[in-house]
C-alpha cells in the first residue's frame, strides 16, 4: 500500500467512517427523531461516495464551455439527484410518522413506547388513538 | 401500435392514474378509476406473458436511446410472472378493499389512501419489469414510501401501527441504502448500470474484492427487503396492524418483488460462476432459509393475533422460496417461482378471511375466532381451504409447490433438506389446527348471533380458494411458465 | 501591465478580508459574553464578505460573473443585519441580558434559558 | 492568493463550528450556525474562481437569499413555541 | 499533496466532526442546526468535486427545507433526548463489521479521480461526446437527467409525489386551527416583516431563474421548486400561516401536487402519438434538437411544478398542527 494508495483511497475511507457514524445513530439511539437524522446522514455519505467516484483529477464541472476540456462523470451527479429526492421524501415521511407517534403516544422515545404497548398488551385490547383525542 | 408499447404502459397506466385519483371527490369514485387501472394492468400483464411465450425476451427501450446510455425494459418469462401476480392479486383485493377499507379508514383520507395504493401498485410493477439497476431502486422506493404510509393508516383501529409503519420505515431504508450501496460499487467496476450489460462485464473482471462486498450488500438489502430471517422483525408488526385490505396486497405481492429482485440480480447479473456465488448459497442461504422455516413456524403457534400468526407463516414460507432458491438447480428455480404464485393465492385468500372478522369483530385474536364457524360459516370455510393449501394437501397448490421443492432437494442429493421441509409442515399443521379447533369445537360466547360477513367480502375470498384449488390441479401453466424463467434465469434458456 | 496591477489590487481586497473574517471568528470564540459576539460575528458578515466579494469582482472584470457578485453582496447587505438583529430581539425578549461590568453585572450566560449544554 | 482566502474561510468555519459546539446559550448556537452560512457563501465563490469556473456563483447567491431562513425559524421556534399561528399556551403574547 | 487534496481532506475532516458531534449532543435543538451545518459543508464539498448541480440542491435541501421541516416537529415534540438505555454494545459490533467490509470493498476500487477508471472509460464518453449534437444544451447533467435517464426522472416526481401524498394522508387528519386567542405571531417584528417582503420577490425571480436557466448552467426542475417553496415557508412564517393560506390555499396546492406529474407523464405520451417510445421528444420540435429542448423545458417544469407544491403543502400540514405542548417537555 503505497503512499499514493493510501491518498487514493483516502476519500473513499472518510466517507466510509461517515457511513458509519450515521449507521450507527439510526442502530443505537432510541430517539425517534435522532434517528431521521441518523438517516439523514448515513444517506448523504453514500451521496458523497457515488460523487467521489466521478471526480477525474483536472477535471471541471460537466457543463460544455465549446472548449476542449477534461470533464468529471455526469452519470453519478444525475443518480444522486434522485436519490437526494429520495432522502428528501424519507425524511418528510419520517417526521409525519413521529408526528404522529408523538399525538398517540405522548412521548418520542422507543423504551417508553414500548413500554406503554406492553402495558397495553396486557391492559385492555382496543383503545384506539381517537379514544385519546 | 399498443401491442409494442406495452412493457412501458403497464408502468405508465398505473402511474398516470395516480395523480388523476387526487381529483377524485369521493372515495368511490378513485376507487372506480383504481380498480379499472388494476383491470387495464391484468390485461396488460397478460399480453406481455402471451408475447414472452411465443417471442422469447421482449427489449423496450425509452426514449429511443439505446441500451447501456438510455434506459431499458426487459421482459422474459421470469418478471412476467411476477407482474401478472401483482396485477391479478390487486384486480381481487380491490373489490375487497372498497367494503373493508370504508370501514376501516376515516372518509376523508379515502381519496389519497387509493392514490398511495396505486402508487404501490406502481412502484411494484416498476420495480420488477425495469432492466436497469438504478431504476429498480427508484421504483424500489416509491412501492416502500407508499407501503410504509398504507401500514400507517391501520393507526384507526389501533395506534401500534404507527410504530410499526416507523420501525418497517427505518429498517426498510437501512435495506434499500444497502442496496444503492452495492449497486453503486457494481457501477464503478464495470461502467454501466444496465442489468443485461452489467452480466457481460462481471465475469470479464474475474474475482475481485470490490465485487464480492457489491455482492454481500446487495444480498443484505434486499434480504432486507424481503424480511429474510434474522431481518425480519419488522414484518409481523406491519402485516398486524395495517388495515386489513392492504395486508392483504403486501402478504400476497410486496415481499414477492423483493424475491424477484434478488432472484434477478443473484442469476442474471452475478451468474453461478461469481466466486461468491456458491458459498453464499450454500453456506449462508440454505442455514438461514431452514431456520426461517422452523424458528417462524414454531413462533407462530405461540400467537394470540391471528393476523400475526399468519405474519409469521409467511416469514417461514419465505423460507422455502429462498431455500429452493438456494439449491442453484432449474428443479429448485422452478419450485422458487412456483411458490411465488402459489403462496400469493394462499396468504391472499387467508388474510382476506381474516379481514372479513376483524370488520365483523374489530380484532382477529384467538378467542375472537371461538364458534366462528357456525357464527360465519363461509368465511371459516375459506379459512380451513386456504389452511389446507398452505400445509400442502394435495389438490391444492400448496402441494405443488411443496411437492417441487423436495423434487428440488432430492436431485440435489440433499435428501435431511427434504426432511426438514415435510418436517415443518406438520408445525403448520399445529398452528391451522389451533384456529380450526377453536372456530368449530368452541361454542361461541354468548349473544352472538350469526352473521355472515357481506358478499363483496365472500366472493374475492373464494375466488381465490378457486384459483387455489384450479391451479392445484391443473398446474401445467404455472409449472410451464415457471421451468420456462428457471432456464431463463441459469442461462439455460432454449 | 493593467494584468499585473489588477492581480494587487484583488490580491489586498483578498487579503485584508480574509484577515478581517478570522479576527471576526476569533472574536467569536474569545468574547465573554452573546451580545459581544454579536459585534465579532457582524465583522465577518459586513467588512469581510464586502471585502472578498470585492477582490473577486476586481478579478473577475465586467463579465456576467460580478453582476452575480453584486447581487450576492447586496442580498448579504439585507440579510445579515436582518438575522442579526432578529437573534438579538429573541435573545432580550427571552431574558439574556448583556453582562454590564466586569462579573457584577446581573444577566450573564447562566440567567438565559438554558441552551442545552451536552 | 486564492488559496490564502481559502485557508482564512476554513480556519473561521472551524472556529464557528467550536462556538456551535460550546456555545452555552441557545442563541450563541443560532450565531454561530448563521456566520457558518455566510462563510460558506464566500468559500463557495472564492472556491469557483480557484477552479477556474467562476460561473457556480448560483450556489453561493442561493445561500445568501437563503441562508436566514433557518435562522427565522429557530427563532419563531423559540419564541412562540411554534411555528404555524399557535396561541402560546401560557398566554403571555408577544 | 495539491491544494485540491487539502481541501477534500479539511472538508472531510470537518463533516466528521459535524457528524460525530450530532451523535453525541443529546439537545434535539443543536442537533437539528448541527445537521444544517453538514448539509452546507456537504454542499461545499460537492461543489469542490465538480457535482455543482448536486451541491445546488443540496444546498436548497439543507438551507430550506429539512431544518424547517425537522423544526417544525420538535415543536410538537420534545426537546431533549433521553441517555441511551440499552447497550451499546451490539450496534457498535455491527457497524464496525459494516465499515470493515466496505474498507475490504475498497482496496480493489480504482483510486480517487483516476481518468482510467472504468465508469469514465465506458457510458460516460457518450454523454459528454454526443450530448452537444443529440441534444444541444451545455449542462449534460440535465441533458442525461431530462433525457437519456428521462425515466429515472419520473420516478424520482412520483418519489416526491409519494411523499407529499403520504404527509398529507398521516397529518391532514391533524391540522385544526388553534383554539381561543388568535395570537398573530411575529407581528411587532417590523424590520422582519420589511425585509421578507423585500426578498420574496428575488427569491421567486431567482427561483426562475434557476428553472430556465438550468439547460445552460447549474440548476432545473426540483432546485427551482426547492426555491419556490422556500419562498413561500418565509412567506408563513413572517406573515402568519392564515395570510399563507389565503395567499395559497391547501387545496389548490394539493391539485398543484398532481399536475406536476401528470405534465411530466403526458409529455411521454405526446411521443406515443407519433409512434415513437415513450419520453422521446425528438417528435415534439421540428428536428431533433428542438425537440429535444422543448422535452427537456416541459420536462423540468413539470418537476419544479410538483416539488414546490408537496413543499409547501407539507409545510402547511407540518406548521398547522398546533398541538398545546405540555410544559416538561419544553
Amino acid at each position: 500500500m503505497g503512499v499514493d494508495d493510501i491518498l487514493g483511497l483516502f476519500n473513499y475511507w472518510m466517507v466510509i467512517v461517515l457511513m458509519m457514524i450515521g449507521l450507527y445513530t439510526v442502530v443505537s439511539r432510541g430517539n425517534l427523531v435522532k434517528k431521521i437524522v441518523g438517516l439523514n446522514i448515513f444517506q448523504t455519505s453514500v451521496f458523497l461516495l457515488y460523487i467521489s467516484m466521478g471526480k477525474v483529477t483536472g477535471g471541471t464541472a460537466p457543463i460544455l464551455t465549446g472548449k476542449p476540456e477534461v470533464y468529471s462523470n455526469p452519470l453519478p451527479h444525475v443518480l444522486i439527484l434522485t436519490a437526494i429526492v429520495v432522502g428528501v421524501a424519507t425524511t418528510a415521511l419520517g417526521l409525519a410518522l413521529v408526528v404522529r407517534i408523538k399525538n398517540a403516544y405522548d412521548t418520542i422515545e422507543e423504551d417508553e413506547i414500548q413500554a406503554a404497548d406492553d402495558e397495553k398488551e396486557f391492559g385492555d385490547a382496543a383503545a384506539a388513538e381517537d379514544g385519546r383525542r | 401500435m399498443i401491442a409494442a408499447h406495452l412493457p412501458i404502459l403497464q408502468v405508465v397506466v398505473p402511474l398516470i392514474a395516480a395523480p388523476l385519483s387526487v381529483f377524485c371527490r369521493r372515495g368511490s369514485t378513485a376507487w372506480a378509476l383504481t380498480f379499472g387501472v388494476s383491470i387495464a394492468a391484468l390485461a396488460i400483464s397478460m399480453a406481455l406473458l402471451g408475447q414472452v411465450l411465443d417471442r422469447g425476451t421482449l427489449s423496450y427501450e425509452l426514449g429511443d436511446w439505446a441500451a447501456p446510455w438510455g434506459i431499458e425494459y426487459r421482459v422474459d418469462a421470469a418478471n412476467a410472472l411476477v407482474l401478472l401476480i401483482i396485477s391479478g392479486i390487486s384486480t381481487v383485493v380491490l373489490p375487497y378493499a372498497r367494503v373493508s377499507i370504508a370501514h376501516e379508514i376515516e372518509p376523508h383520507n379515502q381519496t389519497l389512501f387509493y392514490t398511495c395504493y396505486l402508487l404501490c401498485l406502481t412502484g411494484l410493477l416498476g420495480m420488477v419489469i425495469t432492466g436497469d439497476a438504478f431504476n429498480a431502486f427508484v421504483f424500489l422506493e416509491i412501492s416502500s414510501l407508499s407501503t410504509y404510509v398504507l401500514v400507517a393508516m391501520g393507526a384507526k383501529r389501533d395506534r401500534r401501527a404507527l410504530t410499526a409503519a416507523y420501525t418497517y420505515l427505518v429498517m426498510g431504508t437501512i435495506g434499500a441504502t444497502f442496496f444503492v450501496i452495492g449497486v453503486g460499487l457494481l457501477y464503478m467496476m464495470t461502467g454501466t448500470l444496465n442489468m443485461a450489460d452489467l452480466a457481460e462485464r462481471i465475469p470479464a473482471i474475474g474475482a475481485n474484492r470490490t465485487l464480492v462486498v457489491a455482492f454481500a450488500f446487495i444480498v443484505t438489502g434486499l434480504g432486507l427487503k424481503l424480511a429474510l430471517f434474522p431481518m425480519h422483525l419488522w414484518l409481523p408488526n406491519a402485516y398486524a396492524f395495517a388495515p386489513s385490505a392492504v395486508t392483504v396486497f403486501l402478504a400476497a405481492t410486496a415481499t414477492k418483488a423483493a424475491v424477484y429482485l434478488l432472484l434477478r440480480f443473484l442469476f442474471t447479473i452475478f451468474g453461478t460462476t461469481f466466486p461468491t456465488f456458491e458459498p453464499t448459497l450454500t453456506y449462508l442461504l440454505l442455514p438461514l432459509a431452514v431456520i426461517a422455516m422452523f424458528a417462524a413456524s414454531t413462533v407462530a403457534i405461540f400467537q394470540v393475533d391471528i393476523k400475526r400468526m399468519l405474519a409469521y407463516s409467511s416469514i417461514a414460507q419465505l423460507g422455502y422460496m429462498v431455500l429452493g432458491m438456494s439449491f442453484a438447480t432449474v428443479t429448485g428455480l422452478t419450485s422458487t417461482i412456483l411458490h411465488l404464485f402459489n403462496h400469493a393465492l394462499m396468504k391472499g385468500a387467508l388474510f382476506m378471511a381474516l379481514g372479513a372478522v376483524v370488520m365483523r369483530f374489530g380484532d382477529a385474536t384467538i378467542d375472537t375466532m371461538r364458534g366462528l364457524g357456525r357464527v360465519m360459516p363461509w368465511t371459516m370455510a375459506a379459512f380451513v381451504a386456504g389452511g389446507l393449501s398452505l400445509i400442502g394437501m394435495p389438490l391444492t397448490v400448496g402441494f405443488i409447490s411443496k411437492w417441487y421443492l423436495v423434487a428440488a432437494a432430492l436431485e440435489s442429493g440433499l435428501w435431511p433438506i427434504a426432511v426438514l421441509v415435510v418436517a415443518s409442515s406438520l408445525l403448520a399443521v399445529i398452528y391451522i389446527w389451533r384456529v380450526v379447533e377453536a372456530a368449530y369445537f368452541d361454542d361461541p360466547p354468548e349473544g352472538v348471533t350469526a352473521g355472515e360477513a357481506p358478499p363483496a367480502l365472500l366472493i374475492p375470498t373464494w375466488t381465490l380458494i378457486g384459483a387455489n384449488i384450479y391451479f392445484g390441479i391443473d398446474a401445467s401453466l404455472t409449472t410451464r411458465v415457471a421451468g420456462e424463467a428457471a432456464r431463463v434465469l441459469l442461462g439455460t434458456a432454449s | 501591465m493593467t494584468a499585473l496591477v489588477t492581480d494587487a489590487v484583488s490580491w489586498a481586497f483578498l487579503a485584508s478580508g480574509s484577515f478581517l473574517v478570522v479576527v471576526g471568528a476569533l472574536g467569536l470564540i474569545r468574547m465573554p459574553d452573546f451580545y459581544t459576539r454579536l459585534h465579532a460575528a457582524g465583522i465577518t458578515d459586513t467588512l469581510g464578505a464586502d471585502l472578498i466579494l470585492m477582490g473577486l469582482m476586481v478579478q473577475a472584470g465586467f463579465s456576467l460573473v460580478t453582476v452575480k457578485l453584486l447581487l450576492i453582496g447586496a442580498f448579504l447587505f439585507f440579510t445579515s443585519p436582518t438575522s442579526t438583529h432578529a437573534i438579538a430581539n429573541a435573545a432580550l425578549t427571552a431574558g439574556l441580558n448583556p453582562r454590564i461590568a466586569d462579573g457584577a453585572g446581573a444577566g450573564t450566560d447562566s440567567a438565559a434559558p438554558e441552551g442545552d449544554g451536552k | 492568493m486564492f488559496a490564502v482566502t481559502m485557508a482564512a474561510l476554513l480556519a473561521a468555519m472551524i472556529l464557528a463550528l467550536g462556538r456551535l459546539y460550546l456555545g452555552p446559550t441557545l442563541y450563541d448556537r443560532v450565531l454561530s450556525a448563521n456566520s457558518f452560512g455566510t462563510k460558506t457563501v464566500l468559500l463557495i465563490g472564492v472556491m469557483g474562481f480557484l477552479t477556474g469556473r467562476p460561473d457556480f456563483l448560483d450556489i453561493s447567491l442561493l445561500y445568501a437569499l437563503l441562508n436566514f431562513i433557518g435562522t427565522i425559524a429557530v427563532l419563531k421556534f423559540f419564541r412562540y413555541r411554534t411555528l404555524g399561528d399557535g396561541v402560546n399556551p401560557d398566554g403571555d403574547g408577544p | 499533496m495539491s491544494i485540491a487534496a487539502v481541501i477534500d481532506i479539511s472538508l472531510l475532516v470537518f463533516l466528521g466532526l459535524t457528524a460525530f458531534a450530532i451523535l453525541k449532543l443529546r439537545a434535539l435543538f443543536a442537533v437539528v442546526m448541527l445537521s444544517s451545518v453538514f448539509s452546507l459543508v456537504s454542499a461545499a464539498l460537492l461543489v469542490h468535486l465538480d457535482a455543482v448541480d448536486v451541491a445546488f440542491t443540496e444546498a436548497a435541501v439543507g438551507a430550506g427545507i429539512s431544518t424547517v421541516l425537522m423544526l417544525a416537529t420538535l415543536a410538537l415534540t420534545s426537546r431533549r433526548e433521553k441517555a441511551p438505555t440499552r447497550s451499546q454494545a451490539l450496534p457498535l459490533i455491527v457497524v464496525f463489521l459494516t465499515g470493515l467490509a466496505l474498507v475490504y470493498g475498497t482496496l480493489d476500487m480504482p483510486r480517487f479521480g483516476d481518468p482510467q477508471a472504468p465508469i469514465q472509460v465506458h457510458v460516460a464518453p457518450k454523454y459528454i461526446a454526443d450530448t452537444q449534437s443529440e441534444i444541444g444544451i451545455p449542462n449534460i447533467v440535465t441533458a442525461v437527467l431530462a433525457s437519456y435517464r428521462g425515466f429515472d426522472t419520473l420516478g424520482e416526481v412520483t418519489v416526491i409525489f409519494t411523499a407529499g401524498i403520504g404527509v398529507l394522508l398521516l397529518l391532514a387528519g391533524f391540522i385544526r386551527e388553534p383554539e381561543g386567542l388568535r395570537v398573530q405571531t411575529m407581528d411587532h417584528h417590523l424590520v422582519l416583516r420589511v425585509v421578507t417582503k423585500m426578498l420574496i420577490g428575488p427569491i421567486m425571480l431567482f427561483a426562475l431563474y434557476v428553472q430556465f436557466h438550468g439547460d445552460f448552467g447549474p440548476g432545473g426542475g426540483f432546485q427551482a421548486g426547492l426555491i419556490f417553496a422556500s419562498a413561500f415557508i418565509i412567506y408563513a412564517l413572517v406573515f402568519g400561516l392564515e395570510n399563507a393560506r389565503k395567499a395559497v390555499p391547501g387545496r389548490a396546492v394539493r391539485l398543484l401536487v398532481a399536475c406536476g406529474v401528470l405534465l411530466y407523464g403526458g409529455v411521454g405520451f405526446v411521443s406515443f402519438l407519433f409512434g415513437k417510445n415513450y419520453l422521446n421528444y425528438s417528435v415534439l420540435g421540428v428536428d431533433q434538437v428542438a425537440g429535444q429542448h422543448l422535452g427537456i423545458l416541459l420536462v423540468e417544469f413539470g418537476v419544479g411544478l410538483t416539488v414546490a407544491a408537496v413543499m409547501v403543502s407539507t409545510f402547511y400540514a407540518f406548521a398547522g398542527q398546533n398541538q398545546p405542548i405540555s410544559d416538561e417537555d419544553w
